[in-house]
């Protein structure tokens, strides 16, 4: 533990080596900043003029900057007040009341399963989206997909009306151009006719797809997502004959084994992993347990990150790892898998303990372990997987299976379609969501094969990729502009009702859908019609329950019970040919920020960082130290990677931990038609993606010619041996339960102040508890807290200046040596030290705290001296050195939140415990002449958080939750030897390593 | 070359003459940021010609009929069109002075009417929250039931909150009070105040979070 | 009318000789001799070299004006600070200003108080300096500011917000602290002004010039109860403003003194900033002197003596500079504090060790060379090391304020570049610096007069040798 | 050397008589032999302080240090006051976990308040004991006072002198070695 937190010991190199590079990095375009600021818009910028009517009623509190401007103008003019105008409805929307946000329950479709979250509206204006408690996938939290989807909604650069060709169209004028076509099309049963949809959990839709196959018989459907579940589905169907759907309780697990499985971010339903996850790690007393969690992987996910025991191996070494751990677990553990004999492949020394120790340790927790197998692995390792949690009888009590509702092998179907393309077969495509010419595999080059087909109308989201190459292209709505429905993971179904009219021409496939069936309806009437049948007859009260609830109770699939073939699974892996040693194998992986590319255009991802590397608006082929030494590449290097006589120019990014002999490759950048934000950001990496290698793929890399600026929000990777991130051992823990709290060194406070007027003793006392224990780094906070606070995006070049505006952050430092590095994550918001040190150096009183122990940050007083984040230990204060949202497109301002001013430019800002949240139940509370509850209050971050690591409360409450955490042995506060009294504080990290492993 | 006798009779009048500019100066900027500089008075003509001297004077409407959000609501509403349908429907049908409001009740599209009332978009104020602690419309609207066209009758600058903020006994009234016009409190105010003040738990907060987010 | 008295030379005498009294004026000069040398200047035509002066750093007062507009319209984002870094450049001026402009009123105040009659040699243009110098440092924290427009709320001005500055911050002590030292400043300048605008009124040959000094003599006849007067408000005046002096530097070091950041909480800063502010106080006073007297033949005036001795002031603050920079490296040592420690070693060592060690350099490895008699009398010598001394005095604040690129958090580690606005801008500075200079040479006896006369041998009526005897009558 | 002519005795009394002298000495001694005989109301002119002459012509000590005394406490005590009001009494911010009057805070503006109050004050005072400005003084009227700020020193005796007596200042100032002896009027 002690040389945890002093890693320098162990390695003196680490930070300061990944520094320096960074250091060349920043060197490298030194006067940019001129290019940056243009001329023309100075006296635009000081004479901001103040709002006009329509937008003080659209959103007047964007305007502050304005205000403020013009302000200062009165200031020194002395000119008229602006004339601001009230525009009342015209009749009163039924039960909205202006200035009272609204919250209504919806389902967000992403990864193929159906989320469930609640809506904020104000006067008609989504602003922000939260988790639905009674979700069973999301439990009332969400992923930081979720949070960023509201901007999307109100993205500038959607498309916005239908076109063909060049020329823009109305929707009548595409129903013209396609009612001769279906005539034609149904006299042959559509013959010729394809379509190209992402597979959906909206049963609704799902229904409305058959219907049309029905009409067009000789039709083809293809279903394709670039990230999808063929192995897991391929998998399942050898061990089981059929598609199985692994239901995981994640809770009832012990012993949780993860084969380059990143299933608390990347696989589906992870916001509910993360929960039952954390639930397990949770621990109040000495007495408790905790789960543990190996990891074999190749990556350096954040599920890697949360390892007790972690292997980095190359890719398919994965697999090797599941067929030794085969083999231990049926030669020493007598474990029945069909009786065969498992003849454990060639492993590393390490390898070999780790697996021996882990087969020890699922033995011994038989019904209480899971092994799970990682998207990317292939088909037979599923199939293992599954064999084993049978073997293991983890299934039943922590792994479930369902029947998989829409098991299209996709890889196959749109390789299919390309041939089918090739050969003539098809002259009319409609490509339903999605942008295969951007992401389906490079081999079948789409685009090509488009100019092939006579026809092609293209439903999307943008006027992307593959809408400017298909001759009709049709805008799709946004989720919160269109009716439908969705099925959570387990099945349970919810309505998903638009929250806003759509903002432009756009429809849903549902409707375009309704189109080809030659009976045009919009949603809302295609979706009472189908539970009109679904439910005998249409029943207003227990639809307007559905909407109310957000789910429909007793709608999730029924359990399947199955024993696998175990004789097919071993089949498979004799076929399996054991890799090639050495050579470097690339591994496709979605992106943290922009998953498969879809979030390309959202500025909010694109300046999240990632959670691992820390890199903003950018991808890069990750390589670890000792690979990129041999290839002699320095961090930022530009390298060229080749797969299958494929060449990419991308840009390397070293990181620890990261397993030898590979390179891994996020998707979803180098987007080239997507919109201002997104155009050009990052690498293209589909181009190597072929459907031989979709996923692995043997590549080679070698040092490319000159230099990439690679931007980081976090520029020093080492902690420097401070006790920071505080971290045990669950045996420390129990020995030493204060072994958090002994590890600073704070002298008993001293002051020259003894006359204070004021204590912070009357209720409330707000203070934040943040669980290091269950924190994943999996920066939803983050989002979720620039949608509620109104934060500008400041672009790389700002990023590169450390002028990124997150008010919480969260730091990964990584721990031990560089090669076999652990990391830990530490979200920091401000303080509220009691003893502010950033409040004593403002000299206009613009910082400065409040009764119940806030520290406020009044932008209105404030002049912007910088001299509180200076003298701020954390760091946490944020300056808006320009004025950020002047480029801004109006639209934005719709998803502002109206009750947080919009900053502008040369004031500070900062977390401010979400007091407009506070603000709301403290007058609720006294209307009502009551006080407030605990748990009433719940700020962003507390509220998205998968784990539930941050929470928020009354210190003085003896029975809230944040007080009895702070009781707890656990807690400590950050430099508590400055003695500035935070009201933030964490709770130490515990890691339950196997003391077996320890031994060898 | 000598200075002519009566120059000696110059430094005065010029030091204090000096003086009293330079004073002048700082006063007028100390004014214009002080207290005392207020939009008080400023009563902008509206699209429609609405006498609340009538409707809420003579006429005796209560505040609440056409704002209805002020006890629930940070905002207190100005009235959608239908409201002044309610009874323009049958009185003065055809007015000219109601084109505006019937129009926007056909077409759907708000009436444009303009703000008087302006606080800066960095205040938050809530209606709901006041009304209910028993601070009278009067108390910061004044007596609009005297007013023909609405004009500003208070400062509303942070003095002037902040007056009512650190010693609200001076002027909360008992809730059935709150809209009444011209109200007398039945006996000392400061007394009903603080009893007021002690039943009803108010404690406005002079924290800079009570109004600025 | 030369019926001026004539001294003899002063006796000769070993060089370094501690009874010898240092030669105020060299040469053989009457109380006229005094009065034109040092009117010349302000009477005769502007010289060619004055006109070229002034062009040049009046064009660089161009630049700085241009970069304060084009900041005030963008923001300070056109700046190189970020996040852990809120002060870079501009401090960084704001405190090496301050410093420069602390030798004039210690040069005028604290040497008078010693009796240091040298100091009258120098003290008029130090005093000058002075004044200059703090209007450039008073520019610094004026536009450092996010919303200059609204920097009247950090003055107590009653207004609509009811709220007031808050006085526990350095930044207001600042405010009140540079500001008294200014206005004092001014005062003192002025009141030593008086006798010799008066001069200048007397020898007025236009009647635009005697109309001007007439006003601002404001009719002084030099009668004994105006000596009187003058020269115990003058002696009050040096004696509060040496307290003052020190007061100044102390409060500007408490703007890090008292903050958290390691490398900046420090107890050695106020007695350490005040040595640095002498120290560079000198240098500058060292650069300009030797131009002036040169360029205004006032060698006998402002004798090698007195830069001599300027020099060994230099040696000593030098070494108390010094002294410091060993002294924080020892007390971070000492403390145990980690945060403090990786602090100086990270100076000397990290990222910002160039500056570091152009600091060492300049201000402890430079002066040295004054332990040399022969260095300190050589004026190539002493010119550059002046110049070298004042850059590093700049970096010495601007390592100082270097210490925020790596605090506490490694996460929010960073590193500061400068762009060429803030370049510019301290350019401009020094524009401004030497515009309101050459005003003031052209405008302004350079040489405090009735003080220098005052010094002359002949001014002692005790007849001690020379001066007492009138022509004429036997001695 | 310029030759004046013989003042002719004035209508209304004249401010006094006025001579030149060459040096300090010469002045000082002067200044010794008048008042040895008799005379009070003298006043010496120089283009520097000459020590011993206030003694010589018998004046009191400056008042200066009082006035600035009095400056130095109406600064410092604003200061603190200023202070204390604003942040303990009109408007008590809670900063920092500090008291609303945290003395050690408020010395520094408190000091530099007085300072900067005692300074206006010697100036003022100065000024205004000796009063000026004041443009206009009969002594400019000497021929030869323009060198008073070169290099000649002066001698006046007063009018107001109780043994004045135009004939007899003249003579006895140019007993005394004083030249361009001559009578100022008022």
């Amino acid at each position: 533990m002690e040389d945890r937190v002093t890693p320098e010991s162990k390695t003196p190199g680490n930070g300061r080596a990944q520094w320096r590079s960074l250091e060349e990095l920043s060197g490298s375009s030194e006067y940019r900043e001129h290019a940056e600021t243009e001329f023309p818009d100075y006296f635009a910028e000081a004479l901001d003029l103040p709002p006009v009517a329509e937008n003080a009623a659209l959103s007047r509190r964007s305007f502050l900057g304005v205000m403020g401007a013009s302000l200062a103008l009165t200031g020194l003019a002395g000119c008229q007040r602006p004339l601001a105008k009230i525009l009342p409805y015209s009749k009163l929307p039924e039960d909205l009341l202006p200035g009272v946000p609204q919250s209504y329950a919806t389902v967000m479709q992403f990864r193929g399963m159906g989320e469930g979250i609640l809506v904020t509206s104000n006067e008609g204006r989504p602003t922000k989206i939260e988790g639905n408690p009674d979700h069973p996938s999301s439990l009332g939290a969400t992923h930081s997909y979720a949070q960023a989807s509201i901007l999307q909604l109100y993205d500038p650069d959607r498309s916005q009306f239908p076109t063909e060709g060049n020329a823009s169209r109305t929707w009548e004028e595409w129903n013209a151009w396609l009612t001769p076509k279906l005539t034609t099309l149904r006299a042959d049963g559509g013959r010729g006719l394809a379509f190209l949809s992402l597979p959906t959990a909206s049963p609704t839709l799902r229904a409305k797809r058959a219907e049309v196959m029905a009409a067009f018989p000789n039709a083809r459907w293809v279903d394709y997502e670039p990230l999808n579940r063929d192995n897991a589905i391929e998998g399942s169907r050898l061990a089981y004959g059929r598609p199985f759907r692994q239901q995981l309780a994640l809770d009832q697990a012990e012993v949780i084994v993860s084969l380059d499985s990143d299933f608390l971010f990347v696989e589906p339903n992870s916001v509910r992993h993360a929960r039952d996850y954390g639930r397990r790690r949770r621990v109040a007393s000495t007495q408790d347990s905790m789960n543990r969690l190996y990891v074999v992987e190749t990556v350096f996910s954040i599920t890697g990150s949360m390892a007790d025991h972690r292997l980095r191996l190359a890719p398919t070494q994965v697999a090797e790892v599941a067929r030794a751990l085969a083999a231990t677990l049926t030669g020493q553990h007598s474990m029945y898998l069909g009786g065969e004999t498992w003849s454990a492949g060639t492993l590393s020394d390490r390898a070999q303990v780790f697996v021996a120790t882990l087969a020890r340790d699922l033995a011994e927790h038989r019904g209480r372990s899971v092994v799970l197998a990682g998207g990317s692995q292939p088909p037979e390792v599923h199939a293992l997987a599954m064999a084993l949690n049978h073997a293991l009888g983890n299934v039943g009590p922590v792994v479930r299976y369902t029947l998989e509702p829409y098991p299209a092998q996709q890889r196959e179907g749109i390789a299919g379609l390309a041939k089918a393309m090739d050969t003539g077969q098809v002259n009319f495509l409609v490509v339903l969501g999605g942008n295969p010419a951007y992401d389906a595999p490079a081999d079948i080059d789409f685009t090509a094969r488009m100019r092939k087909v006579p026809d092609v109308a293209c439903l999307s989201f943008y006027r992307d990729e593959t809408a400017e190459k298909a001759n009709w292209h049709l805008p799709e709505t946004h989720f919160l502009e269109t009716w439908g429905d969705a099925e959570a993971w387990d099945g349970t179904r919810s309505i998903q009702q638009p929250l806003i009219a759509p903002m432009y021409q756009g429809k849903s496939e549902l409707e375009v859908l309704s189109m080809f069936l030659g009976r045009p309806l919009d949603s809302h009437a295609l979706l009472q019609e189908a539970y009109g049948r679904e439910w005998g007859v249409f029943s207003g009260s227990r639809w307007d329950r559905a909407l109310n609830d957000g789910v429909l109770p007793g709608t999730a699939y029924a359990e399947i019970t199955a024993t696998p073939d175990f004789s097919s699974v071993t089949a498979a892996w004799s076929r399996r040919t054991p890799p090639a040693s050495g050579g470097i194998e690339a591994l496709f992986r979605p992106d943290y920020s922009v998953w498969d590319g879809r979030f390309a255009n959202n500025s909010w991802m694109q300046e999240l960082p990632d959670p691992m590397t820390k890199i903003v608006w950018d991808n890069a082929a990750l390589l670890s130290s000792k690979t990129a030494e041999s290839l002699g590449v320095k961090d930022g290097d530009l390298v060229s990677v080749s797969v299958a006589n494929r060449d990419l120019e991308i840009a390397a990014c070293i990181v620890p931990g990261l397993a030898d002999g590979a390179v891994v490759l996020p998707l979803g950048y180098g987007r080239k038609r997507v919109g201002r934000v997104g155009d050009g950001v990052g690498f293209n990496t589909y181009a190597l993606r072929t459907t031989t290698g979709m996923d692995i793929a043997p590549a080679s890399v070698k040092a490319g010619a000159g230099h990439y600026t690679l931007v980081r929000t976090q520029d020093h990777q080492a902690i420097e041996g401070r006790p920071l991130v505080r971290e045990g051992t669950l045996e420390e823990y129990r020995k030493d339960p204060e072994f958090a709290r002994e590890m600073n060194e704070a002298p008993p406070p001293l002051t020259l102040y003894t006359n204070k007027e004021y204590d912070f003793s009357k209720p409330p006392q707000w203070g934040m508890a943040i669980d290091l224990n269950t924190c994943i780094g999996c920066n939803a906070c983050t989002i979720a807290c620039q949608s509620e606070n109104n934060i500008p995006t400041v672009g790389k070049e700002q990023v590169k200046k450390n002028r990124e505006m997150h008010w919480i952050r969260i730091d990964r430092y990584y721990v031990g040596d560089v090669e076999e590095a652990e990391a830990v994550h530490q979200p920091i918001p401000c303080m509220h030290c009691e003893n502010a040190p950033c409040e004593n150096v403002c000299p206009v009183n613009a910082t400065n705290h409040s009764a119940d122990g806030l520290n406020q940050m009044v932008y209105n007083r404030c002049i912007g001296t910088r001299y509180c984040n200076n003298n701020c230990p954390y760091k946490v204060r944020r300056f808006n050195f320009l004025a950020w949202r002047k480029h801004e497109p109006e639209v934005i301002k719709m998803a502002m939140n109206p009750d947080v001013t919009v900053r502008m430019r040369g004031v500070m800002e900062k977390c401010t415990y979400c007091v407009q949240r506070i603000n709301r139940k403290r007058i609720e509370a006294k209307i009502a002449q009551r006080d407030i509850q605990d748990g009433e209050i719940r700020t962003a971050c507390q509220q998205v958080c998968p784990t539930e690591a941050i929470i928020f409360g009354d210190l003085l409450d003896s029975e809230s939750r944040v007080a009895k955490l702070k009781a707890e042995e656990r807690s400590y506060t950050l430099l508590e030897e400055l003695n500035t009294q935070p009201r933030t504080f964490f709770l130490a990290r515990l890691r339950n390593p196997n003391s077996e492993m320890e031994k060898a | 070359m000598i200075f002519p006798k009566w120059t000696n009779r110059t430094p005065l009048p010029v030091a204090v003459g000096g003086g009293f500019v330079l004073i002048l100066v700082v006063t007028a900027f100390a004014y214009y940021i002080s207290p005392y500089s207020t939009q008080v008075g400023y009563a902008p003509t509206q699209p429609v010609p609405y006498s609340h001297k009538l409707h809420a004077g003579a006429l005796g409407m209560d505040c609440r009929y056409c704002h209805v959000a002020v006890e629930r609501s940070p905002v207190a509403m100005v009235p959608v069109s239908q409201t002044c349908m309610n009874c323009h429907s049958v009185i003065k049908k055809d007015s000219d002075k109601l084109a505006p409001i019937r129009q926007s009740v056909d077409t759907g599209l708000p009436v444009q009417w303009v703000r008087v009332h302006h606080a800066p978009d960095f205040v938050y104020f809530n209606h709901s929250a006041h009304v209910n602690a028993g601070v009278g419309c009067e108390s910061c609207h004044g007596r609009i039931d005297q007013m023909e066209v609405v004009r500003q009758a208070k400062p509303l600058n942070m003095a002037w909150c902040l007056d009512c903020h650190r010693s609200p006994e001076k002027y909360v009234r008992p809730p059935e009070f709150v809209t009444a016009m011209g109200y007398v409190p039945a006996g000392n105010q400061l007394e009903l105040g603080r009893q007021l003040v002690a039943a009803r738990n108010i404690h406005p907060p002079t924290d800079c979070w009570g109004c600025h987010r | 009318m030369s019926t001026a008295t004539v001294p003899p030379e002063p006796r000769e005498m070993v060089p370094d000789d501690p009874r010898r009294r240092l030669t105020l004026v060299q040469g053989r000069h009457s109380f006229a001799d005094i009065t034109r040398m040092v009117c010349a200047p302000v009477e005769e035509p502007a010289t060619r070299g004055w006109w070229v002066g002034f062009g040049i750093a009046s064009m660089c007062l161009g630049l700085f004006v241009a970069m304060v507009v084009y900041l005030v319209l963008v923001g300070i984002g056109i700046w190189g600070l970020n996040s852990p870094q809120g002060w870079g450049f501009d401090i960084t001026n704001f405190v090496w200003w301050v410093g420069i402009g602390h030798a004039g009123t210690l040069i005028s105040a604290i040497l008078y108080l010693f009796r240091q009659k040298w100091r009258t040699a120098i003290n008029r243009f130090a005093e000058a300096m002075t004044i200059f110098a703090v209007i450039c440092a008073l520019m610094f924290p004026t536009i450092h500011v996010g919303r200059i427009w609204m920097l009247w709320m950090a003055l107590p001005i009653p207004n609509w917000e009811a709220i007031w500055p808050q006085f526990r911050s350095p930044l207001l002590w600042d405010v009140f602290a540079v500001g008294t030292y200014f206005t004092v400043s001014v005062i003192f300048w002025y009141m030593g002004l008086i006798p010799d605008l008066a001069t200048l009124r007397d020898r007025a040959k236009s009647k635009v010039r005697w109309l001007v000094y007439g006003i601002l003599a404001m009719g002084w006849r030099g009668s004994a109860r105006h000596w009187a007067n003058y020269e115990k408000a003058y002696l009050i005046l040096a004696g509060i403003s040496t307290p003052l002096v020190l007061s100044v530097h102390s409060i500007v070091s408490f703007d890090f003194a008292v903050s958290v950041i390691p490398g900046w909480h420090t107890t050695i800063f106020p007695p350490y900033f005040v040595a640095g502010a002498i120290f560079s106080g000198f240098a500058m006073v060292m650069t300009l002197a030797i131009v002036a007297r040169r360029a205004f033949r006032l060698t006998d005036v402002i004798t090698i003596d007195h830069l001599d001795n300027m020099n060994k002031i230099m040696l000593a603050t030098g070494m108390m500079v010094g002294y410091a920079y060993s002294m924080e490296f020892f007390i971070s040592w000492y403390s145990g504090n980690k945060y403090e420690m990786f602090t100086f070693v990270n100076r000397a060592f990290g990222p910002y060790a160039w500056a570091y060690w152009i600091m060492i350099t300049c201000n402890v490895l430079v002066p040295q060379i004054f332990w040399f008699r022969k260095n300190r009398r050589s004026i190539p010598i002493m010119f550059v090391a002046s110049i070298l001394i004042n850059v590093g005095m700049w970096f010495e604040r601007f390592v100082i304020i270097m210490s925020l690129s790596r605090d506490f958090l490694p996460s929010s580690w960073g590193y500061y570049k400068p762009t060429w606005v803030e370049i510019c801008t301290l350019i401009g500075s020094l524009g401004l610096f030497f515009t309101l200079f050459f005003l003031f040479l052209r405008f302004l006896p350079m040489v405090a007069m009735a003080e220098v006369k005052n010094v002359l041998p002949q001014a002692d009526p005790h007849g001690h040798g020379e001066g007492g005897v009138p022509p004429g009558e036997p001695a | 050397m310029s030759e004046t002519p013989k003042p002719r005795p004035a209508p209304e009394a004249p401010y006094g008589v006025m001579a030149e002298f060459a040096t300090p000495a010469e002045l000082l001694r002067a200044a010794g032999r008048l008042r040895a005989r008799g005379y009070r109301n003298i006043e010496a002119y120089s283009p520097f302080p000459i020590h011993g002459l206030d003694a010589a012509l018998g004046h009191g000590g400056s008042k200066v240090p009082w006035i600035v005394l009095g400056g130095a406490i109406i600064g410092a005590s604003s200061g603190l006051l200023l202070q204390w009001w604003t942040s303990a009494v009109d408007y008590p911010i809670k900063v920092g976990g500090k008291p609303y009057f945290s003395i050690p805070a408020f010395v520094p503006i408190t000091f530099e308040l007085g300072v900067l109050f005692s300074a206006f004050a010697a100036l003022l005072g100065m000024l205004a004991l000796n009063q000026l400005p004041q443009p206009y003084h009969p002594v400019f009227k000497h021929s030869q006072f323009h060198r008073v700020t070169d290099d000649r020193f002066f001698l006046a005796v007063e009018s107001e002198d109780p043994m004045f007596n135009v004939e007899r200042a003249e003579r006895d100032l140019g007993d005394a070695g004083g030249q361009h002896i001559e009578v100022l009027q008022a």
